[in-house]
């Protein structure tokens, strides 16, 4: 038996529903037997009645109505369809989820599902990485699982979790990835991998980019340079302590993300390293992002937009050569 | 006056006042009494941000107080105070939300007409209006799941405030999940300072309610009677299971936006209009009228208000303000989740 | 059928047939016959991203091209192509924006149904449904500033897209500035695998007409006749300084969303109704019952579109695609201006 | 005569007005004698019939609106009653604005005014700072003139530009910022400024800050410390060479900024500085932002969620120590 990232996130859904009935899915398209765009909640409507709805196309709503549910006692689970459509839900998701613990007390313990990221021909609309976008404002929790077995025990935690949690499922490693079974040991939320150790550059990264970092590891360890690859897991909180130990290792950094180049991720570790653990660094640190473009949707640009293992591999040879 | 409502029909109402008149006329009277020494506390200096009141809409708020019963959802607006007050907001909190006391139901964090508590079963609004309908809808929809029963919702809005996307699609998702839901809309003529010809072009907003699948009344907001009748009967019907209710009020505003605006901008055509009635002036009229209430009764009436709305600003002026330095500052409630940025 | 339209009327169309019912259909069979050829080439892996077709609603299109005029404005969706011929759009455009063509209207930047050009005044629609809305009221304002005068703009959305907040912002605020805009809502009864019930809950779309002071129309989007009617009439009276116009449009989606997509959430029942029916059939069958064209003629134009189609593939497989290294990246037309972020 | 922040953006809008007729103004509140919740456009209704004009509270159709004229030929400005409620137009101004000149060619020369910032009881709704949020995107301007100088050119400036504009006005600095007269000069768009020359430490903000970074390098210079304070004046585009030039002369730097701590501003300068300028630093650099919480109402809590003089002095003698 296989399973997938797509799967993982659909059985963590299989579980939640059947472990806490407080748990409802709500989402366009995700009911009745079609299960979702991406069919991560495909069957989950017939086996759990009443507890996977359809909604409107109406995103700001279905925060909205997610948000006075949580609040009410539930552990709604929101399905964008796409993450770039949170556009329309972002004032519920910063204003009023975000918001509404430190103004009144009451928790509210929603899941957005965020399904992100570049894919082959999805163009500027369906191809958003937003996990900087949500982690600027204060009082959410921001989760952009790398691998099955994340995708799997983040999801199960972040319906645990009595704040509000912007998933971030990765729709390139949707069908990509897969796992031998399902994990039965997990790293809490708020913690980092070291996913490969190494001596001489770490490279931080999250999300899609860490297959890309790993896969530049592995050949350059061929010519004896040994990469440490760390998966922050969490970019909200984000685990300074695992990253600032990788740089003490290795003394060299460079940040590696999908999304558009201006702040974001990779600035605010690269900002964290260098406040923090400005002495760890034997050479000045580095970043790559996309291009400071939309996302285009020819593959032929696509592939240039986004860093790759070949753009990532010159990056860090420069680095070691510094 | 369900859809067949006469539009802007200010007659006298005829019928027999609403057996809860006079009580709705405390609200009304307490709201007014309250909201006269805010504006000037404010003018005093004595209160930081905006003060917004409901003068001119005391009955139409608070009728959407009066019909709701423990367990009900509240999420009320800027000119709510009848409401909150008929509803159960002690007094005290508002004092304390507006003078800044550590132990207002906001402690500091949020101000003024942002409170809310679960206490008294009300939301405290975001600024982005609209925003809250869906959250109504949320709360309907879980207590529903949840198995009670016999429950609504209410919320209100004003003429400008429907006009957003989030009104929309909360108006929307609640017909579509059938919740129980009221929405009392104000049409007080003014969104800040915009006149309604910049704010829609229908002729008349309860026109809204059919392509919702809502069911729509009129009501001259400057009649209690009326807003008693139209107000209970909507709330009700969504209590019945019926779909949800649109009720639209007309009024003018009677202050400013805030008091700190002049309202320069209110014509003086529209100041002759019959929705420019004082709805407290009128329901004290029809009382004395119709001898319900002495005027010793009244006189013993208004000098209790005054004595309870300066019982709670005197508590509230002996409070601490929140301190800085002792400040919780953490945004969520897992607290080993927090985020350690420098 | 303003205002009173019986609704799901599926009655034979007893008025002769519009003057323009022929052109009509060349642009519902050219719309079928292209779509067809787009939907084989995916099926082949020839082109990258969605391919989502208009089957079905190929009357509603052409009509809502067909009546535009140039300096109008027209902000297609996703099941537009017979409009977007209509108004004018070559096939080549369509052709080498599927297929990659560096010489597409999107120079490979977006794909698909996201085209559009200035020189074939179509905007180049964003996916956020609703969000055109209010960028053709926008091009209406400003035309009207510049002192232009007789355009009007048309835009189409669909009963799921409705719902959303934008779509409400932009409905609104054309009526407001009461800009010569018609909005051709087609309901065809699934937005995605959504049916109608977990959509809306009114009763007709149109009714929404009447909240937003628009006049609304319905029309059976299966019939010809009354779509030239319907949205020629809307158009007319918009051109003509009426009200901005809401043409709701009756039909089914007779293919998946996209063509990913089987659509097996399609239930028999509704498959049964009568806005289930093929418009490009029924418009072809009253053609030959009404000898409007002979076995001949038809069979004349359909190999003349087949040899367009073709002739446009053929040229759009031809070219190159556009190269990653030489791309100009720079998002802003101010090239001083570019950040330089690392 | 004296000329207040507030007024200088009256004058550039009256002398936009005046000079070019594709200029019209959007907005809640703007027009009749009313003038806008700022004032901000007083007069100017009556002085130009037809060209400022109420809109519905529709934030996201002003915007979208906007987009529509200005791809129309036209030089829309859209004032936000406050910034925060531009999340209801993020959709519009990151997804439609942003991209529409890439997508299509067809430029989008619109202006957002955003009435921006913290000031006493604003609390959490309207008193933000966005400038981080809008620059990750790519496709848009972003400007947050700290002076009534810059305030008056660079909204000029602005409608200028041939691509959409995010004008970031600072509430407090409307009233309590006075300069003698308009400008006669002025430094391009995505130039910095250098406000205060010193060779110690570089303290590069921009917006409101500014002028706390000015009393406390005042203060310092007294004990000998020659702090240079650099005005970045355009987030997007950051004039990084501007920044590296400072912390060359100083080798210190410390960012502040009113807005929230992850991401954002600070995080992009000192992740430009540590990546291009890493040898030019002598110590870690260091940054100082609001607190992560939603901006409290009551004037006690707000003094301490944001920076202040006492808090960057504090900081900064940190830095000086090291
Ligand atoms: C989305 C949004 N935009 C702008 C504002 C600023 N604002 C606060 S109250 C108000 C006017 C509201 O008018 P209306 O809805 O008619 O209510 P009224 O004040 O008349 O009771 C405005 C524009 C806001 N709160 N939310
Ligand atoms: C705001 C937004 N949310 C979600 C989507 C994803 N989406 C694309 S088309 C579609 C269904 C549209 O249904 P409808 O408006 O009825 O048009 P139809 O496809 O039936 O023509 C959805 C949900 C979107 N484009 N925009
Ligand atoms: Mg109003
Ligand atoms: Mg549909």
């Amino acid at each position: 038996m296989s399973v997938t990232y797509l799967e993982a996130i659909r059985e963590a859904q299989t579980h939640l529903l059947r472990e806490d009935e407080r748990v409802f899915i709500y989402g366009q398209d995700i009911a009745g037997k079609f299960g979702g765009a991406f069919k991560a909640t495909k069957g989950l409507a017939e086996q759990f009645p009443g507890r996977v709805l359809n909604t409107p196309i109406s995103e700001d709503a279905m925060v909205g109505t997610a948000i006075g549910a949580a609040m009410e006692g539930m552990r709604p689970i929101v399905e964008m369809q796409f993450a770039d459509f949170s556009s329309i839900a972002l004032n519920q998701i910063l204003n009023n989820a975000g918001t509404q613990y430190w103004r009144t007390k009451v928790p509210c313990p929603i899941t957005v599902r965020l399904p992100s990221g570049g894919t082959k021909g999805s163009g500027p609309f369906h191809s958003q990485s937003m996990e900087g976008l949500y982690s600027h404002y204060p009082g959410l929790v921001v989760l952009t699982p790398a691998t099955v077995e994340d995708a799997y025990t983040m999801l199960i935690d972040a319906v645990a979790i009595d704040d509000p949690v912007i998933y971030c499922e990765h729709k390139y490693l949707y069908y990509h990835l897969k796992a031998d079974a399902l994990p039965t040991e997990k790293l809490p939320i708020g913690k980092a991998r070291v996913v490969r150790p190494g001596r001489d550059l770490s490279i931080v990264t999250n999300s899609v980019m860490v297959h890309e970092a790993l896969a530049v590891a592995q050949q350059f360890s061929a010519d004896g340079f040994e990469i440490e690859v760390v998966d922050l897991r969490s970019v909200k909180p984000l685990d300074t302590d695992t990253v600032l130990a990788s740089v003490a290792r290795t003394g060299r950094l460079l940040c590696v993300g999908e999304a558009f180049p201006w702040g974001g991720v990779t600035a605010e570790v690269i900002a964290r390293v260098a406040t923090e653990g400005f002495h760890l660094l034997d050479a000045a640190p580095a970043r790559l992002n996309a291009k400071d473009t939309p996302i285009p949707y020819h593959p032929n640009l696509w592939s240039e937009h986004r860093p790759n293992a070949k753009t990532i591999a010159a990056k860090a040879r420069q680095i070691l050569a510094e | 006056m369900l859809q067949t409502a006469e539009r802007g029909a200010t007659r006298k109402s005829k019928a027999p006042p609403h057996e809860r008149y006079l009580e709705a006329f405390r609200w009304m009277l307490l709201t007014r009494v309250l909201e006269e020494k805010l504006a000037s506390l404010y003018r005093g200096g004595l209160i930081t941000g905006g003060v917004y009141i409901g003068r001119g809409q005391e009955a139409v708020s608070a009728a959407c107080g009066m019909f709701l019963q423990k367990g009900d959802v509240f999420a009320p607006l800027i000119r709510d105070q009848a409401g909150r007050s008929a509803f159960g907001e002690p007094l005290v909190d508002v004092a304390r939300t507006y003078l800044g006391s550590r132990l207002g139901p906001m402690r500091g964090r949020d101000g003024n007409i942002h409170r809310g508590s679960v206490k008294t079963g009300q939301l405290a609004m975001i600024s982005h209006l609209g925003a809250m309908i869906p959250v109504v809808v949320g709360k309907l929809l879980a207590k529903r799941m949840k198995g009670e029963k016999g429950f609504v919702g209410l919320t209100t809005i004003g003429e400008g405030g429907m006009q957003t996307g989030a009104t929309h699609e909360g108006m929307n998702i609640a017909a579509v999940e059938h919740v129980p839901l009221v929405i009392v809309a104000t049409n007080n003529h003014y969104a800040y300072s915009t006149p309604n010809d910049r704010q829609f072009a229908c002729s008349d907003l309860v026109d809204r309610a059919k392509g919702y699948g809502y069911e729509g009344s009129s009501v001259d907001g400057t009649d209690l009677t009326q807003c008693l009748e139209v107000i209970g009967a909507a709330v009700r019907r969504a209590r019945a299971g019926r779909p949800p209710q649109l009720v639209v009020a007309s009024t003018l505003r009677l202050a400013g936006h805030g008091e700190h605006d002049d309202a320069s901008y209110v014509t003086d055509d529209i100041r002759r209009e019959a929705f420019a009635q004082d709805a407290l002036q009128r329901t004290e009229q029809l009382i004395v009228e119709q001898e319900l209430l002495n005027r010793e009764g009244l006189q013993h009436m208004r000098a209790q208000i005054a004595a309870e709305v300066d019982e709670a600003v005197a508590t509230a002026q002996q409070e601490d303000a929140p301190v800085g330095s002792e400040e919780d500052w953490c945004a969520i409630s897992t607290r080993e989740l927090v985020d350690h940025v420098n």
